[in-house]
Parts: C-alpha cells; structure tokens; sequence
C-alpha cells in the first residue's frame, strides 16, 4: 500500500495561474489590436510585440512543473500515435482482425510481430492523423468488440507464452448507446480480469492519455511504463471539474487534483517505470522517443523471460492487491 | 434517509416501529403509500411495482436470516492519498450521513440457511463511490470467501469509481476483478445483484463479474452515463435505456428478479452451487404483514462509531 | 468405424408408395362427392365410407416402418416440446440468460436445476405451441448468441463439475443475414469443439428435430439418447430432395435415403440408446414418454459418475474419433 | 478443368506446358487472358483481380516449396454406408473428373523453408463436400501434426457436408473439431485459409477454428446458402453478403490476402509461431514471368490410380 502523496507545489499552480491570466490578458490586447494592424499597418509593431510576450508567456507556462502541461502534451496533434508507437517497436508486423463475434473495430489494432528479436502479441489503439481519419478509428475509442479483439490475441499470445505488448493512449471507452448494448462494461470488466490472470508476460507502455477503464481494459501488466508527459487518469479533467464545480473550462485546476502524471503515477506504485521524452516532449524527436521505449522494453522482457511463469502470475496478483490507501482503526 | 432499518453506528443493524402517520410519494407513480406499508413491502411501491433504494444495511436485512451476519473488515476507513481538494469533509459529511465509514459492508451470513460471503456497496455513501476501502473490502471479502471455500453474494449500486482518490480508485478495478478471478479459479461460486443504480467502475469491475448476474427491476445498469452518451451521439435515448430489463434483452445479465423474490432466489442458487446449509432460519425481514419488532444484528467487529 | 448400413427395406418403402397412391385417389374422390353430399346429403354414406377408408390408409400407412413416418412424428405440432421435457426432467430449474455478448436468445433455453437428485446445467431449444409462440422462440432455431448463451451455461457446469443435459429438438440454425453477419458458423464451430473437450459430463437427449450443425452444435456428449421417432439429419429430407431430384415434394423418398431414423443412427453408431415412445409416438402419452427418459437419466448420470473426468474426456474424444466410414486401399 | 497443374493420377503433382492459343474469359470483367498469362499469374486476372479457383494440387503447387510435399493418408476412399442411390457413381465421376480419390489431400511440406502440416479441400470433387473420407484426412493431419510438433495449415474450399453420407457426415464436424482442440491443447499453431466458397459443415467446424483465420479476396465464406436466407427473410441480399471482405468487416476473420501475397503472409506467420525452417527453397509456383517447366512433386504413397 502507498503512502499519501507530497502536497502539490501550489505555488507554482498559483505562479501558473498568474502567468495564465496575464496571458489572457494580452490575447486580449491582441484581439484588439489585430483588426486596426490588418486594416492599414497601424500599430503593427504593437502587434508584434505583443505576440512576442503571448509566445514568451506561453513558453513559461511551458516550463512550469504543472499537471496541465502533461494534459497539453499527451494530447498535443503532433505527438507519436500508438501506431507510430507500434511501427517504431514491433518489426515484421501483422495485423490480425475482429473479435470473432461480431465486428473488426478500426479504435484499436491488434496483431503479432517481433520486439527485440522476440515474438510478441502487441496491441495498440488507432487515433487520427486528421479528421478523416479520427473519424475511422473513432478518436481512439474502442467499442467492446475492440476490446474483445484484444482479449482474443492475449489469448493467443498466451497459447504460445508470448508477452503481451499493449501501447496505450485512448481518450476513454466509447460512450455510445451500441456500445452499452454491447455491454461496454462486460468487455473492460473481462479484460480486466483476463489481463490479472493471463499466464504469459505483459508490458504495458503509456505513450498517451491513458483514459479511465477504457485504458485499464488494455494496461493490466507485469510491466507499466509511462512517458513522461503521457497522463493516466480516473476521469477525463473536464469531467472532473463538470462534476466538482459544475465548470468544465477548469479543467486545470482538476488536472492539478487528479495527480494525473506519470510522476504523480509512480509515485502511487501504479506505474512501475517513468520513461523520459526528449525536451518539449515525444513530438519534439519521434525516434529519440521510440529508441528510450525501446530500451526499456528490451531491459524488461529480458528481466521477465527470467522469471517462471507461476510466479509472474502471483507478482501480478500480489502488485495489484497492493494498490490502494485506506487506513484501519484498531 | 428511510428509518425503518436505521443502525445508530455502524456494525450492527436494527429496525424500529416506525411513528404511525408518515407518508412516501412514490416517484414513479406519485401514490403516497405509508412509511410503514412502504418498508412491509420492501420498499417496493405497492400500487405500481417501483423499487426504492436501498442502503446497504437495509439490503443486508431483507437478504440475510435473523442474527447472521458477521460483519467482517468494519475498521477500514479512507485517507487521503491525493490530498483531494475537500475529500476529507466529503468522507465526514458521508460517513455523518450514512452512519457507515465507507461505501461498502462486507461479512458473512446465512440466506435461508445456506452460508455465504456477502457484501453490499451503500449508496447513500457518497454514491456508493468505489475508492480503495470499497475495493479493499471486496478484495477482501473475495479472499475470505476463497479461504473459508463459501460462495460469494454482492450487490451493487454505485456511481462508480471515486474520482476523488484519482487513479488509485481505478486500480480497485483491477484489484477486484483480480480476486475475483481467484473465487473462480477455486471454484466457487459468486452471485453478483445489481440495484439501482449500477455503472461505471464497478461494472466494468466485479459487478459484471458474477457467474449469475441478477438485477432488481427498473435497475439502471451501464457503463458510461446517459448524459456524455447523448452529447456524444447528439441523440436523446429512450427511457429503458440501461434499465435492468434492456440489459436482460441485450443478453448482458441472467435474470431480473423483483424484490420479493430475491432473496428465495438466492437460496436456490446457493444450494444449487453447493453453499452449506447452516440452519434454516427466518429472514431479517420479509414482504407481508410482519411485526415491526425490534430485532438487531450484532457485528463481530467495529461496532465503535466514528 | 461403423460398417455399412444394412439395405433399406425397399419392399416396405414400395408398399408405403402404393398406399399413398391409393390415399390420393381416395382423398380425390372425396374431394368430388364432398360438395354434393354437403348440398342436398345425397351421396352421403359413399361420403363417409370413403372417409373411412381414407383413414385406414392413413392408419396403414403409420404402421408401415419408414422413415417418412418418423419425419412426421418428429415434426408433430402434439409431440412434447424440448421445454416440456425439461420441464418434466428438470426439478427447481432457474433459467440463465444472454450471451454476455449481444442478445438473449428466445429460441434456446439453458439454466440451472436439479435431475434425479444431482444439480444439472441444462439447455432446450424453445419451440412454441401456436404461431404466436413460435415466432417469440423463432421456431427453436437459434441465433448465434443463442449457441453462445449455451456454451457460457456449459462452462459454467464445467466450472462447478455439474453434468450438462441437453435436449434437443430444432429444425436448424437460423438461416438468416443477422446470424450469418454475428458469425452463425463460428458459434456452431466453437460449441462443437469446447463440447469435444469440456471437463464435465455431458448427456444429450434427440427428442424431435435434430437438424444438422445448428443441433449438433449442443449435441455433441458423452451419451445421446435418442427418441424412438426422433430425427437427426445432416439436411432436412425437403432440401435433400430439391437438391437431388430438383423437386422438394419428393421428400418421403430422401427421408428415407438419408437413414435418418433413431434405429439408423444407433446402427450407425451415433446414438447410444434408443428411448422407446408410447404407441403412436410421444404425444399419445407425454408423461410416459417423460418417465421413460428420466429412466434412462438416471441409469447413465449415476454410470458417468463413476468415470473419472480424465478418463470420460478422452473416451468422448475416441468415440467421434471412430464416427466415419470409409476404406484403405493398400 | 484447368490443365496447367493437373496431375494424372493421385499421389503426384504435375505441371504442364500449356499449348499456345488457349484463352480464358474472366467471369468477373469479362476479359479475356492467354490461359497461360492467368497461370503465370496464379490465377488471378490481371485486369480486375478476380480470383479464379484453384484444384486442391494447384493450390499446393503455388503454396508449397518445391519437391517438399510428402502425400499422407492418400489410401483412404469413401465407401457408401448408408447405401445411398447414385452415390458409387458420384464418387467415381468425381474421380475421373478430378483425378482425386476424395476431395481432400494432407500431408507435410515447407512454406518458404517452414516446415508444416499441410491439407487442402478440393472443390472440383463434388463441390469440396465433407464426408468421412475428408473427416478423417483432417483428423489425421492435425493429430500428425500434434505428433510432428508442427504446425498445420488447412486450405478450405467446400459446400459444406456431404449429403449422401447422411449423419455420418455431420459426425465429421464433431470428429475434425476434436482433432484441432488437441492441436490446440498442444500449443501448435493452426493456420485456417478460406478459399472460395467455403459454406456449410466446413465453416462450421474446422475452417472456422483457426488461431489465425485468412480469406482470398472476394471468397464466399458462410453457413447457411443465400437462396435459403432469401427465402427465410424474403429480402434480396447485397452483392458482397458473405464475401471474405464482409466477412473481415464483421470480425468473423483476421485477414483478407490476395493470392500473390499468401504464401509469405503464411510464411511470416509461420516463422512467427515457431514453425522449424528446414531450408528456403523457391515455391513451386510463383507469380511473375516463370518458365512453365515441367516439375512434379512425388507423393510418399498411393501413386496408384483407382
Ligand atoms: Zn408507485
Ligand atoms: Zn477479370
């Protein structure tokens, strides 16, 4: 069981604070002044300027050690998708398709290939390049098929006690009528349960938003490593803010609550291992990125082959009943 | 909160004569039925079949024989791990409340006579919220079960997990399905009963999780809430939707079963899965005119309010 | 390996023939004298002997030993349902439902309940009783969520060492676009194979229709029974016919061809044990036929009991290993 | 009947020049190719991708290494159980059309060096139909298989069970399912191709149980046959119900591969399930300008003709 968490830095949410409303209030001057610069080349250096403050602010804001830049980076357009992710780490890939019962989810891809010179099972959730394509993979957003297509080639890997790879970063399970019908909730509670008990190696890697049960239902494992800048959360920040005050756009300061980085994560023992991005973060140097994933893989599923695979399933058992903090009164 | 099965602290459960004169509007079809006909019935609306909520002590009443519950892990209670922005007032303010210390009870008893592990989530408890003293306790309750090889029964009726304990109340998820996926691997049974209301963590966790699944009537049961789901597909829902009776045509649970009938239900399941037979006893209380006598269930531990 | 079929009684099938010709022309000139006799009673008594030799052709022609007759007694809209005999076999049953997956099938009951004193897992196509009925229970052809619910029952006896019984009677798997589209073949394959294999005893009883993959998608056991006028058959004699002979009303004769009688398949060593029925078939005394299987339960569950699961598990496996004909040239 | 691989007796493939000037019409596109260009093409048109059948030795041909297949269980011939009018004669019609003495062939050889079980349904052969004799060959390539330590890979093309064997037919679902639970239970892997069609008793047993499931594009993969669905829902059903495309769609297959790219697909999949590699010898037949030489493939045993 883990300790309480170190109090957050509040003074440097309140510093970030201040920088944000100072922020806002040159986007304000910008907005005033942008019109009259387009309009006749009036006050153009005062346009400049105060760009060159807002993109100064912005890189303080940047720098600042809060849970909201995480939020940002994990889902900046640019940063690696889990396919990238995938095609970065597993050589020789094939991708295998459909949950066998009803339906091939394009939210979340499936497959087998060769990680370090190992046969793996990997999975991995599909996000967009564009809209177009967010459209077809659905935001990353699995719907229970997605998940049961998933379990399907654990099972297969654990046939052939090949470890698991699942990459993680979805936003959240679908949240669609059809995929409650489906029973939604049937699949992640399956998995779930499936991943504590599976008798093969799994390794997890956060590269992403690791979004509530829809993220779970794929990051049970002997092995969870986050990104630096990846966030692991119970409930999205805006929904936690919607719901404690009924204000969705304070959503950093429930970023802040929800101790949602993958410092805050290890810190709890929910993740096992933080894996460093380059400075600015995974988008700023792809390669580099997938490269340190890919030593942390190597090092792990080296580590794992040592161990037989009863005790892998106890570990696994034993880490999670860890997890939690309660007290007893005597 | 509803009086007739009110315990004055947590770990032991009691009933009082309710004061003649007070009335219940039912919700669904506005009858105001009396307090006192309302609990005879077991909270099931005589003129139109609603079921009322329940808190967890009035569940384990109605469900288990006279004086057999043995409350077990009664001293767990919730700290603090995220040093959440106004969590510890919200546990005061539940615990206040509810008279529990957390959202779950967990122990074991007898249902006509046939031994089991039981554990019931409260509502009234901040939503019947899962953190980690909710998932400690049927973590716990699964593993005792195990160890003194006897069924497990749970009922369920939560919002979810506790967003309050971020993601360490998401790892309850895992840390339950996990033990009770040990219940299965010893063979034993485990009976999972869904009340109004079920969703988020705690179906994608244990409450889906059952060899038999049952659910109350008109119990809502689903995953993701109605409302991000109408934003999302930009649709309004019909008004079954996730109700216990669309989850029963969508092939997810075994069986609705109204309240009257659940307990009698229960035995039977037990005894087909091979529960002992420690006695048989009458109920706590049951449908039909019963005597509002005075009667408790006396816990085996934590009978210390907090 | 069975040997091959002794000949068909062809001299008995030619009989059949001619009495049904003679029924036809009866049933002709009934058909001329009817009209007449109804608008002034003349004719009358030519009506009715005429009517009493249509019914000793009829009564003829039952008592003949073909298979068209058990086709006929099979299908008979009396003969007690599959949920009747679960009903009659079955003590404090609880019905189980859904898939856990996608629907709850109304053509196929399966639950839990008590038979001859041992807990039982049980499943029974659900035929109705008029049209309204039939058409809830799709005429007991099931869906694929419907062999799915039943596999979920049979792994849950298989979980607890509680024998399955299954009582079938269902004309086929339902031959529709939904069924096809959520994997209609993938559920027969998968029940078919997880029976091979399930650590538990399982006990089959062909009580009506035993219609090709979508029946032996819940029949496959360690001992079938098979009622006297049962059927079981790898395609209904109609289509047997149409496709043979393009002509569907030829299916008396591809009845008989297809060796699809309860004696056949004990011959041919796929039924275990014929259970008598009461003269005239199972409707003339429902209750007698009930009795006489509940006999023959009990007389197997107490044999199975006896056979360690081990054991049990690779005897079902050698008898199908044995089910073929066919020759070695050297 | 195509002649570019047919083989004149059982137990051994042939290839064959093909004499200039013989052409076919695409049923597809309707375009008309040098017969010899569709072979060089493993028949698939090259106008509009269309794939053209292929006999069960075809199929080896263009998926095995050369001179590595070894025929077994080539002895075994349909007897007529049931006594069934016309079936003696069906069968040896089919074998003079065919060649074949049932309408599957088994045995061992390698995929690009992998070396594996190997069998392959033969449509030509009253329609790939499944009776005893093609139960039994697959029932004993997969316990062949669980024996070698090899993994198996099964060509499906059929109409489903074959009538005239009656029951004992349907019995060859149950016999062959078995067969692969034991390869399964061995920790082998099995590889399941869907040709077109593959229908019937086929899917329903063990084309549909494979750890990897793929499909040539366009194949027409189902139980129950279209003029019966029509029939049963009294609607006309889209042109692509059914395909291997719908199929993937539906979940109900893990891959649709053109022909050119399957033999290293099953390669690839091989090497990644641990088939053991023997040698990398070229195929027999590849697409591309090959020289249409004459190269056989001896069977181990049953060379004989019947
Ligand atoms: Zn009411
Ligand atoms: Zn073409």
């Amino acid at each position: 069981m883990v300790t309480v968490l170190p109090e957050r830095d509040r003074e440097a949410e309140a510093r970030a604070a201040a920088l944000e409303r100072q922020l806002a209030e040159v986007q304000r001057e910008i907005a005033v002044h942008r019109p009259r610069a387009e309009k006749d080349g009036a006050e153009a250096d005062v346009l400049r300027a105060l760009e060159a403050r807002a993109a100064e602010l912005r890189e303080a804001l940047m720098q600042m050690p809060i849970a909201w830049n995480a939020v940002a980076l994990a889902r900046h357009p640019q940063r690696p998708k889990a396919q990238e992710f995938l095609a970065a780490l597993i050589d020789d890939f094939t991708e295998l398709h459909g949950d066998r019962l009803f339906r091939d989810d394009p939210a979340i891809a499936a497959g087998v290939g060769w990680c370090e010179g190992r046969p793996v099972v990997a999975i991995a959730p599909y996000k967009g390049k564009d809209t177009r394509e967010n459209i077809a993979h659905n935001f990353g957003m699995p719907y229970p098929e997605g998940y049961r297509k998933a379990l399907r080639v654990m099972k297969l890997a654990e046939k052939f006690g090949y470890p698991v790879l699942s990459i993680v970063d979805t936003p959240a399970a679908f949240p669609g009528d059809a995929a409650e019908e489906r029973g939604q909730a049937e699949a992640i509670a399956r998995n779930i349960q499936e991943m504590t008990r599976l008798r093969t190696p799994i390794l997890v890697v956060i590269t992403g938003e690791g979004g509530s049960g829809g993220a779970l239902a794929i990051a049970v494992g002997d092995v969870v490593l986050m990104l630096e800048n990846a966030i692991y959360t119970v409930i999205p920040p805006e929904g936690c803010a919607a719901i404690l005050w009924r204000d969705a756009t304070r959503a950093r300061e429930a970023a802040a609550a929800l101790r949602l980085t993958a410092a805050d994560l290890a810190a709890l023992e929910i993740v096992d291992e933080i894996v460093p991005e380059p400075r600015g973060g995974a988008h700023m140097d792809p390669d580099r990125a997938f490269a340190t994933v890919r030593d942390a893989l190597r090092r792990h599923l080296t580590a794992l082959d040592a161990i037989p695979i009863d005790d892998l399933v106890r570990r696994r058992y034993d880490k999670y009943r860890r997890m939690g903090y309660y007290e007893e009164r005597p | 909160m509803l009086n007739w099965l009110r315990r004055p602290k947590y770990g032991s459960i009691e009933r009082r004569d309710t004061p003649a004169g007070l009335w219940t509007k039912c919700p669904k079809c506005g009858a105001l039925i009396t307090t006192k006909e309302l609990e005879r019935n077991l909270k099931v609306c005589p003129k139109c079949g609603f079921h009322h909520r329940l808190t967890a002590e009035e569940r384990l009443a109605v469900t288990l024989d006279e004086n057999s519950f043995e409350e077990t892990d009664a001293h767990l209670i919730s700290g603090d791990p995220l040093r959440f922005e106004g969590y510890p007032e919200k546990l005061a303010e539940a615990h206040e409340k509810s008279g529990n210390p957390d959202a779950a009870i967990v122990g074991f008893g007898t249902i006509e006579g046939y031994r089991t592990a039981i554990g019931a989530l409260d509502f009234p408890f901040m939503g019947g919220s899962m953190g980690s003293v909710v998932g400690e306790k049927i973590t716990r309750i699964a593993e005792r079960a195990v160890e003194a090889h006897l069924p497990l029964v749970v009922f369920s009726a939560s919002g979810g997990a506790r967003m309050q304990e971020g993601a360490l109340s998401l790892m309850q998820l895992a840390k339950t399905s996990a033990a009770i996926a040990r219940l299965h691997d010893a063979r034993l049974p485990y009976l999972s009963v869904m009340c109004d209301p079920t969703t988020g963590g705690v179906t994608a966790s244990f409450a889906f999780l059952g060899d038999v699944i049952l659910a109350e009537p008109g119990a809502l049961i689903g995953f993701a809430g109605r409302r991000v789901i109408e934003q999302t597909i930009r649709r309004k829902l019909p008004d079954n939707f996730q109700a216990a009776e669309f989850c029963l045509e969508h092939g997810l649970i075994d069986m609705v079963v109204p309240r009257p009938e659940l307990r009698a239900t229960l035995a039977r399941l037990l005894r087909f899965f091979g529960a002992p037979r420690v006695a048989a006893t009458p109920p706590i209380a049951t449908a039909g005119p019963a005597e509002a006598t005075s009667t408790a269930v006396t816990a085996t531990a934590g009978s210390e309010d907090v």
